[in-house]
């Protein structure tokens, strides 16, 4: 019917709202990067805390909300990313961001070796089964007597303090070590959410995300296009192992005590980073910003209240689920129709279209 | 009075109005036939009479009485069976099961029980013990009439209960409209097959984009016009 | 003779964790519910009874007895009003909903009952044991896994031989279409959680008598009574019980070997049964 | 210096710990007007560590960054204890911590704890508490009231406290041999374990007599009933943590009986208050007065902590002076409501003697009272003569 | 004529009930092959046998002179197997094109950039360009049957299964149908097509095979096979 006709069809992504955002971002960005000349250390504290959820956020976001793998069991990459900085800095005396490094790779090693048995699982039983390896992975190194078995170790002071860029900052700044290591770290952070954000936003543009998003819908029907499902999973999840790992070895740089029940605490590293991406929106970029926002200004103002603040805390999980399904950012999204991180492919030219859906957006 | 009617039934599926101001009568003893293109609304009508989508009470009237608002377990309640498109079984249930749930919400005597459904349908007796995904979809689609049949219905839904089945059952399928007729229900039916749909039903109405175009008894409407009904008077 | 011992006490174990899993079993079948506040449920429940057992001076097990129609009840609204808003084919929503739900009931358990540690108390039963050749077998352990044996015996009978049960295995494959059968999906969920509740409420009465519990203790139970759940397959309530024995076995054989690897035990041998089953050991034709 | 003195307080106020801050609010009230009516200048900023440890040195980092305070004091069991010290020991902020055993405190925060030889004092942080070796003493002079055949079964799970108790150099194992004592210890499990037989079978093989062991309330309950269930009943039991407070003892109905600890603080300890000028008896009272719940052992050693801290705070001069306030912490010498507590090294190992002071301890035994309630009874105190017992330990029946 | 496609002795089991009985039968290079027999013959199941999502039981599958009985769908696909499903199975949440997309760019290894005006030239072929921009999950389910045969051939395939893709239409779009399929097959692609709905399958295939309980009981010309008196009596229900 068509063959012969040249037919002037352009696909495009982009959207107005979104090339704003980008130029925002840039200044943020640098705004971000300067932040340690002029806040105050708790204000640098504190965005470093933000910084470290939302790369947590976006890497359980991809896995659950685009690669469909809803996972329980995130905190075995942080706790083993961490416990590998760990060895590497005060059992083998390597510096923390090379050992930062070795965490998340160790995280990665990890990932596959858990992969072979998660991957045979579907749904429900994924979650647990996630669960399950990072319950055993923390009972495994609740074992290891060199760094403290179930009573943890601290990292050795000197070990941050006579690291040379830590030394540097000190010298530049004008302040003292402690207050060096802080802006290290945060600046680490800022590459790392800088990094991870960029990397899924250049997967879901690219042919891979796409076939990640019709693996999540029908795997069955995705296969018999040619689709490799698992291997896009397992890109997915060695990717997101890796990121966690790192952002686990970066948090315990900074928090410097370890301890298998907070190294692997469900609650810290997965519930709360849950909570985060669903309040804030799943299955898109800017949800988890959203989310880690709303999180930190709810911890901020209610964790003095004890037990109160967790049950605020559950509630409004609770009522944002029931009330607002895609999350704060899917109500203003929808709303507005605005999305930073446009990823719909969208047909233009050639004749009349429909008009419902031509937005640009997530897949979802 | 009639068994049935819709009086001027609107339907959405959010923004979009997939009805607007349907107006159907069955009487009782009645086969009335829905035809028309795809999107036109067939199954939209259906689902609204079966309570799966939300009317105002007084859109439709069964006996007189409004229950355009009743949820769709109220209506089969009352009555109102319905074939759904795409067969619909349970696959964890078996074959004898998924007939069984048929008279879950209305137990009413009468001609329909298991047995008679197999007496009509004999190869659904030899599978009664497998799943009922595991069927072909002649099969299946059996069991989905056979279902509905169970809760001895005064009117029976049937939307497009012949696609994709091989001649020989289509034929089988259509031969059993007299029995369950016979057997007190009232029918509506979904059909394509515009021939088929004039060979059966007392009465025809034609749907296009969500309205009634045309409606009378087969032997008062020649192809011509139907046709127009179809896709609008342009044709 | 040891080895005889430690099995059969991780059987008497694996009763626990099955009469733990019974209802997270029901709900997870019925309505694919993930329910990660069933361990903080229990805890209800077990405070349920302490404050009927102390306020009322009642025996626990008639105490029990008086809670379950609360618990129904409770379990009822509970899905009626909020958990039936979650359900769809996304795990997603029950998942974080009722991981607010267990913070919740935390909390709100912490606030009215502090953070001690309770118990029921259950008088001579506690201590009292019976021997069976060598071996001298607790009478609440016992009790603890005739009863895992009863729910489940009941709940499959439930489940497969009664019109109710037919119509929850429909209703959890298309909620829909089940309504045009006459079931109101909204309603049989709501009895499907009552009915879990009131498994929970036989459980919490042996959380509660077994050793101390206190507000936070739930989540740490809950993760033995998934793996039950799961090594058993999705609505195979045997498989449940089964389940719950691998687990309390393995336990039991692992901490022979040396306490250190108890735990760690029971979740391989989960490990090691998923490898082998990925559906679990009696899984359904479909799911 | 101008302003008020600045006190941050890290507690586990909720969650699965909260029993030992029960008596935070009292305390931390009485202070507040003891303080006031002394004429000092006092803020204390309170932080719930919600009984988690990265809570913990998330409050404690922001303690020290936001609320800018001069001293850190924290209290209760090495997972609130040691983060919260380890982030001060970071960011060189004075820092006292207490109620965990001084080596879970000091070695628990050592980079290898495993290797003696590595282990480093601390510059700014200080604990007092007692230690392991006081905890045996207490235990192997209560045992020594009693015949038994000197065979010891061990419960150590696998946290803080059950690896040091059970570590083959600090811990249990070398002394109960020199004095005489066979130890089964089975290995460490992990706290919430739902069953108990192997160690109960292996408790049955040795033979032993007394029990011993740190575990957690839910642990020994199913422990305990487990061994009567099993057979198993051992003349003696000594635990430490699982029935330190009323309440974890009355929810072992009747078992609870006899069954003995180490008693760090009760209202019978000669002490008073560098504070208050209360005795002991009269702190418990107040307590129970006020809140109308049983006296438990933390009120003493949290009221101890705000008295050390109004002590340093006085004789350091600057309190924002880091150096000034580390030094004064140094050179403490208070008599406080649990004691003398002086960092003088005295009956310490030469690797903890600049940041550890001992305070006392004896052995009590719980004696069931008509009504299913419980006394705490001193029953032993070699170790501190000068805390009077109110009887002699009894086996078990 | 070269066979593209060669089925030797494919056997099947679902417990007791066989549904693919020995089966053998080869397609020809640019052969139009119809498939008939009653509900429940084992149609569906040859179709899942040779895209590889069901697993054999015996016998092998030869597909452009490679054995692929072992091969998974997604290597068979990128050989050249596209299929429909019967049950139409549409990434619901991303649109129509994008639909196409996935198909396009992974079902023959290329950049999207490079295979999106072919898709765009499909959707306008299945009458879907209108609709190229709404999620699949909102098309109607003759929209979705649609969909089903564009994205099958957007993965430009040598052979292309379709399993009853003319049910419920009305005589007009059954028409459009069959002029699209034709157009394909002059195209030079292989079709293997399963359908209830003979004057549309007959119009198109030159070959028809008839299945029943698994076996293969006729193979031939579309006007053979339908005066054959077994097909008559256990397919079309006339007596003879
Ligand atoms: N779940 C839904 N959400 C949104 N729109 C829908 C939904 N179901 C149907 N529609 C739309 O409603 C209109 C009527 O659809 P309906 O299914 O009633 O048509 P029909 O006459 O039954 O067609 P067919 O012959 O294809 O079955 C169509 O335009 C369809 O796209
Ligand atoms: N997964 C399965 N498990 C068990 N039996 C099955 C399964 N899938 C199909 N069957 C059975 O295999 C037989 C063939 O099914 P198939 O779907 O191939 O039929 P078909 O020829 O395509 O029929 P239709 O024309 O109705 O689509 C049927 O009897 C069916 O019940
Ligand atoms: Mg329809
Ligand atoms: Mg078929």
């Amino acid at each position: 019917m068509s063959a012969g006709t040249i037919t002037p069809w352009t696909v495009r992504t982009r959207t107005r709202a979104a090339t704003g955002f980008a130029i925002v971002a840039i200044v943020l960005l640098a705004v971000a990067v300067a932040a340690p000349l002029f806040v105050s250390r708790g204000t640098l504290q504190d965005l470093f805390f933000i910084l470290t959820m939302l790369v947590l956020a976006q890497n359980w976001n991809l896995l659950a909300g685009y690669a469909g793998l809803v996972s329980v069991g995130q905190q075995a990459f942080v706790g083993f990313g961490a416990y590998a900085m760990f060895a590497c800095v005060s059992l083998w005396g390597l510096d923390p961001v090379s050992a930062i490094l070795v965490g998340g790779i160790a995280a990665a090693l990890l990932s596959i070796a858990t992969g072979f048995f998660v991957f045979r699982l579907y749904g429900a039983y994924f979650a647990i089964g996630t669960w399950v390896v990072a319950e055993v992975v923390r009972l495994v190194l609740a074992q290891w007597r060199a760094l403290g078995g179930g009573t943890g170790t601290s990292l050795p002071n000197t070990a941050i303090r006579d690291f040379p860029p830590v030394e540097w900052i000190s010298d530049a700044f004008g302040v003292r070590s402690s207050q060096a290591a802080d802006i290290l770290t945060y600046w680490l952070a800022l590459v790392l959410v800088c990094a991870t954000t960029g990397f899924i936003y250049w997967l879901l543009r690219s042919r891979q995300g796409l076939g990640l998003a019709a693996v999540r819908d029908n795997q069955e029907a995705a296969r018999s296009v040619g689709v490799d499902a698992r291997r896009i999973k397992w890109i997915v999840y060695v990717a997101v192992a890796f990121a966690t790992g790192l952002a686990g070895a970066l948090i315990y740089v900074q928090k410097a005590r370890i301890s298998p029940d907070a190294a692997f605490s469900v609650i810290d590293w997965t519930a709360y980073v849950i909570f985060i991406v669903v309040i804030g929106g799943i299955g898109t970029l800017e949800g988890p910003i959203v989310g880690v926002i709303v999180f930190f200004i709810l911890q901020k103002t209610l964790a003095d209240f004890g037990s109160w603040y967790l049950l605020v805390l559950g509630l409004i999980g609770i009522a944002v689920m029931l009330f607002a399904p895609k999350g704060l950012w899917g109500l203003f999204s929808d709303r507005t129709g605005i999305q930073f991180f446009p990823v719909r492919r969208i047909l233009k030219g050639g004749p009349n279209f429909d008009k419902t859906g031509t937005r640009g957006g997530p897949h979802g | 009075m009639p068994l049935l009617v819709t009086r001027g039934l609107t339907a959405r599926y959010g923004d979009f109005q997939a009805l607007f101001g349907v107006d159907v009568v069955l009487e009782a003893g009645e086969t009335v036939a829905i035809i028309g293109a795809n999107g036109a609304g067939k199954t939209t009508l259906m689902r609204s009479i079966a309570g799966v989508l939300p009317n105002a009470p007084g859109e439709i009237l069964f006996d007189g009485e409004p229950i355009g608002a009743l949820a769709s377990a109220k209506v089969m309640a009352r009555g109102i069976a319905m074939v759904p498109e795409g067969r619909k079984l349970f696959p964890s249930l078996s074959v004898e099961e998924n007939l069984l749930m048929g008279s879950y919400g209305r137990k009413a005597a009468g001609a329909w029980s298991l047995d008679t459904v197999y007496e009509l349908f004999p190869i659904l007796k030899e599978r009664r013990g497998s799943p009922g995904t595991a069927l072909s979809g002649g099969q299946q689609q059996m069991v989905a009439i056979g279902r509905a049949l169970m809760s001895n219905p005064r009117v029976l839904l049937c939307d497009e209960i012949s696609l994709g089945l091989a001649p020989v059952v289509i034929r089988d399928i259509y031969a059993a409209f007299p029995k369950i007729k016979a057997a007190g229900a009232s029918l509506v039916i979904v059909e394509q097959d515009i021939s088929q749909a004039m060979k059966v039903a007392d009465r025809v109405y034609c749907m296009m984009e969500g309205r009634v175009t045309l409606s009378g008894r087969p032997a008062e409407l020649d192809r011509q016009r139907i046709h127009a009904a179809y896709f609008g008077a342009a044709a | 003779m040891i080895w005889v011992d430690t099995i059969v006490q991780g059987i008497l174990l694996g009763g626990l964790y099955a009469l733990f899993a019974a209802g997270l079993s029901l709900v997870f079948g019925v309505m694919r519910l993930v329910n990660l506040a069933h361990g903080d449920l229990i805890v209800l429940g077990a405070f349920l009874i302490l404050v009927l057992v102390t306020a009322l001076g009642l025996n626990p097990f008639l105490a029990a007895l008086v809670a379950l129609p609360v618990m129904f009840g409770l379990g009822w609204l509970l899905q009626y009003h909020v958990l039936n808003r979650t359900l769809g084919d996304d795990i997603l929503p029950p998942l974080l909903v009722t991981f607010g739900l267990s913070i919740v009931i935390q909390n709100a358990l912490l606030e009215s009952f502090s953070a001690d540690s309770r118990r029921i108390p259950a008088g001579a039963l506690e201590t009292a044991s019976i021997s069976l050749g060598p071996i001298a077998v607790g009478v609440m352990p016992l009790l603890t896994f005739v009863s895992a044996v009863a729910v489940i015996l009941g709940l499959n009978l439930l489940f497969y031989r009664t019109e109710l049960g037919r119509a929850f295995r429909a209703t959890s494959d298309d909620a829909v279409t089940a309504g045009l059968m006459g079931v109101d999906p909204k309603r049989l969920f709501a009895t499907a959680t009552g009915l879990a509740m009131i498994v929970v409420t036989i459980a919490a009465l042996y959380l509660g008598t077994r050793s101390n519990f206190d507000p936070t203790i739930g989540p740490a139970r809950l993760i033995y009574a998934f793996e039950a759940v799961i090594i058993g397959g999705l609505g195979s309530f045997w498989g449940t019980l089964a389940g719950g024995i691998i687990i309390g076995v393995a336990q039991t054989l692992g901490a022979a070997i040396n306490p250190e690897w108890q735990i760690l035990a029971g979740h391989v041998a989960f490990l090691v049964v998923l490898l082998a089953r990925p559906r679990g050991l009696f899984p359904r034709a479909t799911d | 210096q101008s302003g008020p003195v600045k006190l941050g307080y890290v507690s586990p106020q909720t969650g699965p710990l909260a029993a030992f801050a029960e008596a935070d609010n009292f305390v931390i009230e009485n202070f507040m007007k003891a303080t006031k009516a002394a004429g000092l200048n006092f803020e204390v900023i309170v932080k719930d560590s919600q009984s988690n440890p990265n809570r913990a040195a998330e409050v404690a980092k922001e303690l020290i960054v936001s609320d800018e305070i001069h001293i850190m004091l924290v209290a209760s069991t090495p997972e609130t204890t040691n983060p919260v010290t380890t982030t001060c020991e970071a960011e060189e902020v004075p820092c006292i911590s207490t109620m965990a055993p001084w080596q879970p405190w000091f070695i628990g925060q050592q980079a290898n704890p495993g290797d003696p030889s590595s282990w480093q004092p601390f510059n700014s942080s200080f604990h007092f508490f007692w230690g392991l070796e006081d905890v045996i003493a207490v235990f192997t002079n209560m045992w020594a009231q009693v015949e038994t055949n000197k065979q010891v079964g061990a419960l150590f799970p696998n946290d803080g406290d059950g690896n040091a108790w059970g570590d083959p150099n600090v811990g249990f194992p070398p002394v109960l041999a020199e004095k005489g004592y066979t130890l089964t210890d089975p290995g460490r499990y992990q706290n919430l374990t739902d069953d108990f037989s192997a160690q109960i079978n292996a408790f049955k093989q040795a033979n032993a007599e007394i029990i011993t062991g740190v575990v957690i309330p839910p642990d020994f309950t199913t422990f305990w009933n487990q061994a009567k269930q099993q057979g198993f009943t051992p003349k003696v039991a000594s635990i430490g943590k699982a029935i330190l407070f009323p309440q974890a003892v009355e929810a072992l109905g009747d078992s609870g009986h006899n069954l003995s600890s180490e008693v760090w603080w009760s209202p019978s300890h000669p002490f008073k208050s560098s504070l208050t000028g209360e005795t002991s008896a009269q702190v418990a009272e107040g307590f129970t007065a006020a809140t109308g719940r049983p006296w438990t052992q933390p009120i003493g050693f949290i009221h101890a902590l705000f008295e050390v801290a109004v002590d340093v705070a006085k004789r350091a001069g600057d309190t924002t002076d880091p150096d000034a306030v580390v030094a004064a912490i140094a050179a403490t010498k208070l008599d406080t409501l649990v004691g003398p507590v002086t960092w003088d090294g005295a009956n310490l190992p030469p690797f903890a003697q600049k940041n550890v002071a001992k305070t006392p301890l004896v052995g009590g035994q719980w004696r069931l009272k008509d009504g299913g309630s419980y006394d705490l009874v001193v029953v032993d105190n070699k170790t501190a003569p000068n805390i009077p017992t109110g009887g002699q330990m009894e086996p078990i029946v | 004529m070269q066979p593209v496609l060669e089925i030797i002795g494919l056997t099947k089991r679902f417990g007791a009930l066989t549904v693919a009985d020995e089966v053998s039968f080869a397609l020809g290079s640019g052969e139009a092959l119809g498939i008939i027999g009653p509900n429940g013959a084992g149609k569906s199941t040859l179709f899942n046998l040779i895209t590889g999502n069901l697993k054999v039981d015996g016998g092998r599958i030869v597909f452009a002179g490679t054995d692929v009985t072992h091969a998974a769908p997604m290597q068979r696909c990128l050989m050249g197997v596209g299929r429909t499903f019967q049950i139409p199975q549409p990434f619901e949440k991303l649109t129509a094109f994008e639909n196409l997309l996935v198909a396009g760019s992974f079902g023959s290894r290329k950049r999207e950039a490079d295979v999106a005006d072919a898709c765009a030239d499909i959707l306008v072929q299945t009458g879907l360009i209108a609709r190229a921009n709404v999620p699949a999950g909102r098309l109607s389910l003759l929209e979705r049957k649609r969909l089903e045969l564009a994205r099958a051939l957007a993965t430009a395939p040598k052979v292309l299964l379709l399993d009853e893709i003319a049910g419920g239409l009305t005589e007009g779009e059954c028409t459009q149908l069959v002029a699209t399929i034709r157009d394909i097959h002059a195209s030079g692609m292989s079709i293997i097509w399963i359908e209830h709905v003979l004057h549309a399958l007959n119009s198109v295939v030159e070959r028809l095979l008839v299945l029943d309980f698994g076996k293969v009981i006729g193979i031939g010309k579309p006007d053979e096979i339908m005066a054959s008196r077994e097909v008559r009596e256990i397919y079309l229900g006339i007596e003879v």
